[in-house]
């Protein structure tokens, strides 16, 4: 069974249709690969799975449970989050608690909590900042923890959105373009770390233009153009499509 | 009936009084995004201004020469005191968290207020009276005054021009661009610190027509009468869609309109109440406004 | 340098112990007043310095508790204490409904909302609602707080009392500083959307916040009614909001030190310079604008940073 | 001690700040006189001043500052609101006070500290219902008041003692002080065929109610209450403030008694102006009458003085014979109606 | 003499508060070249651009575009001078139509080029087809066509693009150097800054590389693509497979 399934959704922008009825399907442990044109649709797809927009028509399925509308946190805490195409970090804040703030819906506070501590407050406190430190740890950002992260190198920071969705502990982690602005020796150490992510069991959605990293990462792809599916299959299937090659990739003697 | 368009006149001349004071928020709001607290006490400055000029400059004679002047005058000096209020409390925080510059506005509006009730003291002063025709019309049980006409007007007349400036021409355009993104706009070749100051120029004198309108309306002109005006007529501005032109014409009137209405009809104890709910319902509706643009943050 | 600053901070609070030995009359006034401004400020400082929501209408709930507590006591004869936790819920629970639906609107929209909030409830004072509120006059000759028997009567013991809930409001402060809801408020606050996307249910903390500081808002309005025996509508207008929110941005936003030294420069401040008479009014409107120029971030401005140490440790 | 000490809490700073100075002014003056003449019972009397901004809660903070520099007695304060935010604080302390606040509830507490200088609302309405009612037979009546304690105290007060002569009220409406624009409230009442307009509160809406009543072409009278005794309510009304009515006790130029005579013309002497109202005049008996008290009954000790207050003969104040009743209310009333004529200028027409 | 040369930089430094993000770098472009900068990220590049066209204050160091010196100028009076900045990050105008983004593109010119904008059109359909879009709702890739065009738009003698490829789908990112290419050839001078190295250096004619605020590298694209250590830092080793 698949883990996401995408039937038929429908986004539409006053008179821009940005999305037309789109099947996708994701299995459980892939890396799933979306590409398109600029303006195919690509992120808004990823906002109507996140629920940043409501699809206008058409049916998101998560592990057998229709998501389609549910607010976007509720959305996170079944265990499917997502890093943005323009970095949105907590950019005043440190490292450390941009990481904790992925604790959020794993911490067993109660509200009440926000006006007095018991000692299973207090200790759940600890735990999760246990957990944050771990994290860094993964993702070599011990060293950032204090730092602020607006301040940081831009490659830092794409590492730590990453590192705070991981905190969340998600079934289903969705990058939207998450080499865009990194070097190609930076891109190789993201590739790492999306391979190791992968490892531990965590099925992933991304988008992304460089089709150097496209094609060494995912398992599977969906291209979009104008909203609509123009084509799917496996990286060397959709390397070949005459129709990918036409809308996206560009013939290789424009190369030269 | 003849109520009804008594009342309908009576709301229409104080909301195009509104109307006019709600241009000089919602530009500066639009070009800076920052409520400019201030704006209401200059508007009341422009009253007091106005009532000396007249008085010292103009030797107390009204004619159309000397109300003419009166006017441009006043509109010239109140249009320094923008800028300056500009240059000396908004500009050193252009860079500054947002709220920072509204602390400064609320200061600034305690400090012209406050340098009024010193220069010409804390009792209720008098505009010169009689500085147009003393004409009433009465048409069937509804009274219509020349001042009223007059503010009716001239207000729609600035308005409209300030629409076409804004809309159709380069400098309005980069006036527009430069609410949107100063650095971008700079890359343009806009002077945007003159762009800046131009929007003050045209909120104050605009303001300034406001504040002289309400000395001729309603004579008497206190230091404190800054708040009142600009509360409503930020309250218009908001109504409208904050930083949108039109919006605060259509605020300004609309607030004018319902006003007098419920007043006449309803209740005149608890206009304010009314007043702000209807604000709050439709800022609940239409978050940003009846004419405020609906943009959806892109993600 | 942390210790310095324990220090101060113990120092600071040794004072504020023995200020009553050492002032009076109008001073100990003015010292009763400063610590119930600086609870108001701090809740305020919920809402607007750690949710970020432009909150211009916090006098609502603490004339709200200086209300609830003035009529439970004149009219219906509760004594003082027992109209103490009503004058905490029903600000809190009126903050939970009046913040509701207003919660999702952008910043400076959000401001106009709540002060026309203000508006609303200064007019219902004003016109005497339900016939409780007194209208202009307000309520006058409220009882005198009475515990176990002992009449607090005098300022001194009215100081203390105040006291004591300004030591729970800041506990409560650290508390929540230490905990989900208080990081939830910082994340929500700089940016809604990503907050949302890791699974923060923003609509609930901004309410949260706004029940938050009214509570602790309602509570520093009891104290209002106690120190006055008197209460009217003219100290929960909209101008009052004004000042709590500009004591917030002055001192700085989320920053406890920061917003008692607000506070202080302020309200005490102004009351040194009684003297200036009337040009004072002009002179705080201009120490205003140089406050902001000069430091844009509050006096003392908040540093993110708040995580235990180990985590830092490799 | 070889001083006494004598407070002052009035608006110095604020709205009512021009009638806050007078008070203080006044009450210097008269304390100036005294200590020439040898001072009271042999001390000199010292005055301190606190500015209560005209609002409750700085009232409370110069409650007590006085009640600590150790006064006897304080005098003042303009407004009702703020003699009242103080009240008690004096009741508590033993502080004799003194004050013009015209607001019914003042007396209600029955403080035995407690002296109002004025007549209350409910002595002026009577007058104004006895007035419109009987006098000019008006058939039917509006009332307008605002916000402030003061003029809804006195609005409602007539209301009830109009109903009670068997008057008609056709309307009563609120409006906002300072607001300036009241045509809608007043299109409103021109629907409804007044004969008259009454209106409790301050002169600065006053004036503008009569322009703009005129303006709408209501021709009804306009009776204003005692607080737009004001020469700007003219100056605010222009040329439509012919003909309407206020109520009020004299002015302080029509005071007839000599003693009045004498201290306006040192006031004058000293300040180069007049006193800005008959609320100075007023404060400025109750001083004198607490002066008077200390002599007669050499002691400094506010029990004593207040008692004697209440017994004392009818003494001759600046505004008339002085006297209380138990409640500190003071006896006897001497209000007048005045008609503004052509040149501005008040006619007496009724007293 | 620096005179004789079409755009200089001189020790340029340029400080963000007490940080120091450009530390003295100089360098030259003659007129018609296409020069690319070259860095990691946070480097300086956006940096030194900024300070070229006026919106960042420089501490030290001038610099010059034909013979004069143009370090104290506004913003706004070097777009005058014939340079054009297209920025980091789109920075489009996001309330106005495409077509009064480009419109604006003409500010400082006294008529409105109808020519040009055909021309713009030409170069990006899309443009053509949402110009009565408002610019804030365009997809990404689209913003950034609308940047570049937008910078087209004042006919500059020299342009400074700003990772112009950022974002964008691979066609585009050929088409976009295209772009450049013939600009170029129309005689307009290009100070591109770029993340993609190997694109920008095959474009290039010659390259700095900037290291931490300082020049690091600097040579003819052929030299720089071949030198070890830009194969190393920049374009990664997978390259070599
Ligand atoms: N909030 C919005 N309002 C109106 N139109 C929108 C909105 N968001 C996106 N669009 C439009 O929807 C289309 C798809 O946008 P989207 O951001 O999903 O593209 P994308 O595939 O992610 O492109 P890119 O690769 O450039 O990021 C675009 O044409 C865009 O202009
Ligand atoms: N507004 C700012 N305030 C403080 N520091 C800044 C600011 N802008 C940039 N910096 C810092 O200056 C340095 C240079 O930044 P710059 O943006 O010029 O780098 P860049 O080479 O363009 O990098 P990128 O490839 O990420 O765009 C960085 O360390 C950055 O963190
Ligand atoms: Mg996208
Ligand atoms: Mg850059």
């Amino acid at each position: 069974m698949s883990l996401l399934k995408l039937s038929g959704v429908t986004k539409v922008f006053g008179g821009l249709t940005a999305v037309n009825r789109l099947d996708m399907e994701i299995s459980e442990g892939q890396i799933f690969g979306v590409i398109g044109p600029n303006g195919a649709g690509k992120t808004t797809v990823f906002n109507c799975i996140t629920g940043i927009y409501t699809p206008e028509d058409g049916e998101i399925m998560w592990d057998g449970e229709n998501i389609t509308g549910l607010q976007p946190h509720k959305i996170a805490m079944k265990g499917v989050v997502r890093t943005f195409q323009t970095i949105r970090l907590f950019s005043k804040m440190s490292v450390a608690e941009n990481v904790m703030s992925g604790r959020h819906f794993r911490s067993r506070q109660k509200w009440w909590n926000a006006i007095f501590h018991t000692p299973k407050s207090y200790k759940d406190e600890i735990a999760n900042w246990q957990h944050v430190k771990e994290t860094l740890e993964y993702f070599d950002l011990i060293d950032y923890a204090s730092h602020p992260s607006g301040s940081l190198p831009y490659g830092i920071q794409r590492k730590v959105e990453i590192a705070r969705a991981m905190a969340t502990e998600p079934r289903l982690l969705i990058l939207d373009e998450p080499a865009a602005g990194l070097n190609d020796s930076e891109t190789l150490a993201l590739v790492e770390l999306i391979n190791g992510i992968r490892r531990q069991g965590v099925t992933i959605l991304l988008i992304e233009h460089d089709m150097d990293l496209v094609m060494e990462l995912t398992d599977y792809i969906t291209v979009i153009n104008f909203g609509e599916k123009i084509a799917e299959g496996t990286p060397t299937e959709i390397q070949k499509n005459p129709q990918v090659i036409e809308a996206y990739l560009g013939s290789d003697e424009d190369d030269e | 009936m003849d109520i009804f368009f008594q009342q309908i006149i009576n709301g229409l001349t104080i909301g195009s009084l509104y109307a006019l004071i709600a241009l000089g928020y919602t530009m500066v709001y639009g070009i800076l995004k920052l409520i400019n607290f201030a704006h209401g006490d200059l508007v009341a400055l422009s009253a007091f201004v106005g009532m000396t000029v007249f008085a010292k400059i103009l030797g107390g004679e009204a004619s159309l020469f000397s109300v003419i002047a009166l006017f441009l005058i006043t509109m010239a000096v109140i249009a320094v005191a923008g800028v300056a209020l500009d240059k000396s409390a908004y500009k050193p925080l252009r860079n500054a968290p947002r709220l920072s510059a509204v602390v400064s506005a609320l200061g600034a509006g305690l400090v012209i207020q406050n340098g009024i009730m010193l220069t010409w003291g804390p009792n209720v002063n008098f505009f010169p009276g009689d500085l147009v025709p003393n004409i009433v019309w009465n048409i069937g049980g509804t009274v219509v005054t020349f001042i009223q006409m007059l503010i009716l007007v001239l207000s729609l007349i600035l308005m409209i021009a300030l629409y076409l400036f804004i809309n159709r021409t380069k400098m309005g355009t980069a006036i527009r661009a430069s609410a949107i993104d100063k650095d971008a706009s700079r890359l343009m070749g806009i002077n945007v610190d003159r762009v800046i100051s131009l929007v003050f120029i045209i909120g104050s004198a605009l303001g300034a027509v406001g504040g002289i309108f309400i000395g001729m309306y309603y004579r008497g002109i206190t230091f404190e009468m800054g708040w009142q005006y600009g509360l409503y007529a930020f309250v218009a501005a908001i109504m409208g869609g904050i930083g949108n032109i039109p919006g605060a014409m259509l605020g300004g009137i609309l607030l004018g309109l319902f006003n007098a209405l419920i007043a006449g009809y309803v209740s005149s104890t608890w206009t304010d109440a009314f007043t702000f709910l209807l604000l709050i319902l439709i800022i609940i509706f239409r978050p940003t406004g009846i004419l405020g643009e609906r943009v959806a943050e892109k993600v | 340098m942390k210790k310095s600053k324990n220090l101060l901070f113990i120092l600071f609070f040794a004072c504020l112990i023995i200020y009553p030995f050492m002032a009076e009359g109008r001073w100990l006034a003015v010292g009763i007043t400063f610590l119930i401004f600086s609870i108001v400020a701090l809740s305020e400082d919920i809402v607007l310095g750690r949710a970020g929501m432009f909150d211009m209408g916090h006098a609502i709930y603490f004339g709200m508790g200086a209300y609830i507590c003035g009529i439970l006591n004149y009219h219906y004869g509760l004594p003082i204490v027992a109209t103490i936790p009503f004058a905490i819920i029903i600000p809190a629970l009126f903050g939970i409904c009046l913040s509701a639906p207003i919660v999702h609107l952008r910043g400076d929209y959000l401001l106009v909302t709540t002060l026309g909030l203000n508006m609303v409830f200064l007019q219902v004072l004003e016109n005497d609602a339900f016939g409780l509120t007194g209208g202009p006059n307000g309520i006058f000759g409220i009882d005198s707080l009475s515990v176990f028997g002992f009449q607090l009567m005098s300022q001194t013991s009215i100081y203390y009392v105040a006291f004591l809930f300004f030591i729970i409001t800041l506990l409560i402060i650290k508390n929540l500083e230490h905990g989900k809801a208080g990081r939830a408020f910082h994340y929500l606050s700089q940016d809604p959307i990503a907050s949302q996307s890791i699974g923060i249910n923003v609509r609930f903390y901004r309410i949260l916040a706004f029940a938050l500081g009214a509570g602790i808002a309602g509570a520093a309005g009891v104290l209002f009614a106690i120190q006055y025996g008197a209460i009217s509508p003219e100290a929960f207008t909209f101008k009052e909001s004004v000042l709590f929110f500009a004591i917030v941005l002055v001192g700085g936003p989320s920053s406890i030190p920061g917003i008692l030294i607000g506070t202080f420069v302020m309200f005490v401040l102004p009351e040194v310079f009684r003297e200036f008479e009337t040009a004072r009014y002009l002179v705080f409107g201009l120490a205003m604008i140089l406050a902001m120029v000069l430091r844009p971030n509050g006096i003392l401005p908040f540093k993110f940073g708040n995580f235990p140490k180990f985590v830092r440790e490799k | 001690e070889d001083v006494i000490k004598i407070g002052v809490q009035a608006p110095i700073t604020g709205s009512y700040a021009n009638e806050g100075q007078g008070i203080d002014k006044a009450v210097r003056l008269l304390v100036e006189q005294k200590n020439a003449e040898g001072g009271l019972l042999g001390k000199k009397i010292e005055v301190y001043t606190c500015d209560d901004e005209g609002t409750a809660q700085a009232a409370a903070i110069c409650g007590r500052e006085l009640v600590n520099k150790g006064v006897i007695a304080v005098i003042g304060s303009y407004t009702s609101t703020c003699a009242q935010a103080a009240q008690k604080i004096y009741y508590n302390a033993g502080v004799l006070q003194t004050s013009d606040g015209t607001a019914d509830a003042l007396t209600e507490n029955s403080y035995w500290t407690f002296f109002r200088n004025s007549n209350p609302n409910s002595a002026e309405a009577v007058y104004t219902a006895e007035w419109m009612v009987n006098k000019k037979k008006y058939d039917r009546i509006a009332v307008i008041t605002d916000y402030s304690t003061f003029a809804q105290g006195l609005g409602n007060a007539v209301v009830e003692e109009v109903k009670k002569l068997g008057g008609n009220i056709i309307y009563t409406g609120k409006i906002k002080a300072n607001s300036q624009n009241y045509t809608p409230i007043l299109t409103k009442i021109k629907s409804l065929n007044p004969d008259v307009i009454y209106f409790s509160g301050y002169y600065s809406d006053g004036g503008l109610l009569r322009a703009q009543q005129k303006q709408l072409g209501i021709n009804a009278d306009f009776i204003g209450g005692d607080a737009n005794d004001n020469p700007d309510f003219v100056k605010l009304a222009g040329s439509a403030a012919e003909g309407a009515y206020i109520i009020n006790v004299p002015t302080p130029e029509l005071l007839p008694y000599d003693v009045a005579k004498k201290f306006l013309a040192s006031y004058k002497e000293k300040y180069n102006e007049m006193p800005p109202s008959i609320w100075t005049v007023l404060n400025a008996d109750g001083l004198r009458a607490i002066m008077h008290a200390i002599e007669e009954t050499k002691s400094l000790d506010t029990k004593t003085i207040a008692n004697y207050l209440v017994e004392m003969e009818p003494y001759p104040g600046l505004s008339g014979p002085l006297a209380w009743d138990e409640d500190g209310e003071r006896v006897g009333s001497s209000y007048l109606t005045y008609r503004i004529n052509e040149n501005g200028n008040y006619d007496v027409v009724s007293k | 003499m620096t005179n004789d040369k079409f755009f200089v930089i001189d020790n340029l430094k340029v400080n963000y508060g007490s940080i120091q993000a450009v530390k003295g770098i100089s360098l030259d472009v003659k007129k018609g070249e296409i020069v690319t900068i070259l860095g990691a990220n946070g480097a300086g590049k956006t940096t030194t651009l900024r300070a070229i066209s006026g919106l960042e204050k420089v501490k030290d160091g001038s610099i010059y575009f034909k013979g004069e010196d143009i370090t104290k100028i506004p913003s706004h009076n070097v777009v005058k001078k014939g340079i054009t900045h297209s920025p980091e990050g789109r920075r489009v105008f996001g309330t106005l139509t495409v077509e009064e983004n480009l419109w604006l593109g003409t500010y400082t010119k006294k008529t409105f080029d109808k020519e040009m904008l055909n021309w713009v059109y030409e170069l990006f359909p899309r443009l053509k087809e949402r110009r009565k879009q408002l610019a804030g709702t365009l997809s990404g890739g689209e913003q950034q066509m609308l940047a570049i065009g937008r910078a087209l738009m004042n006919s500059p003698e020299m342009l400074l693009l700003d990772e112009p490829s950022l974002g964008l789908a691979p066609l585009l990112v050929k088409a976009i150097f295209k772009v450049i290419k013939e600009i170029s050839e129309e005689g307009v001078t290009v100070l591109l800054v770029e993340q993609n190295a190997k694109a920008a250096l095959k474009l290039a004619d010659r390259g700095y590389v900037l290291e931490v605020g300082h020049i690091a590298l600097e040579g003819s694209s052929d030299e720089l693509l071949t030198s070890e250590k830009v194969q190393e830092a920049y374009l990664g080793k997978k390259k070599e497979n």
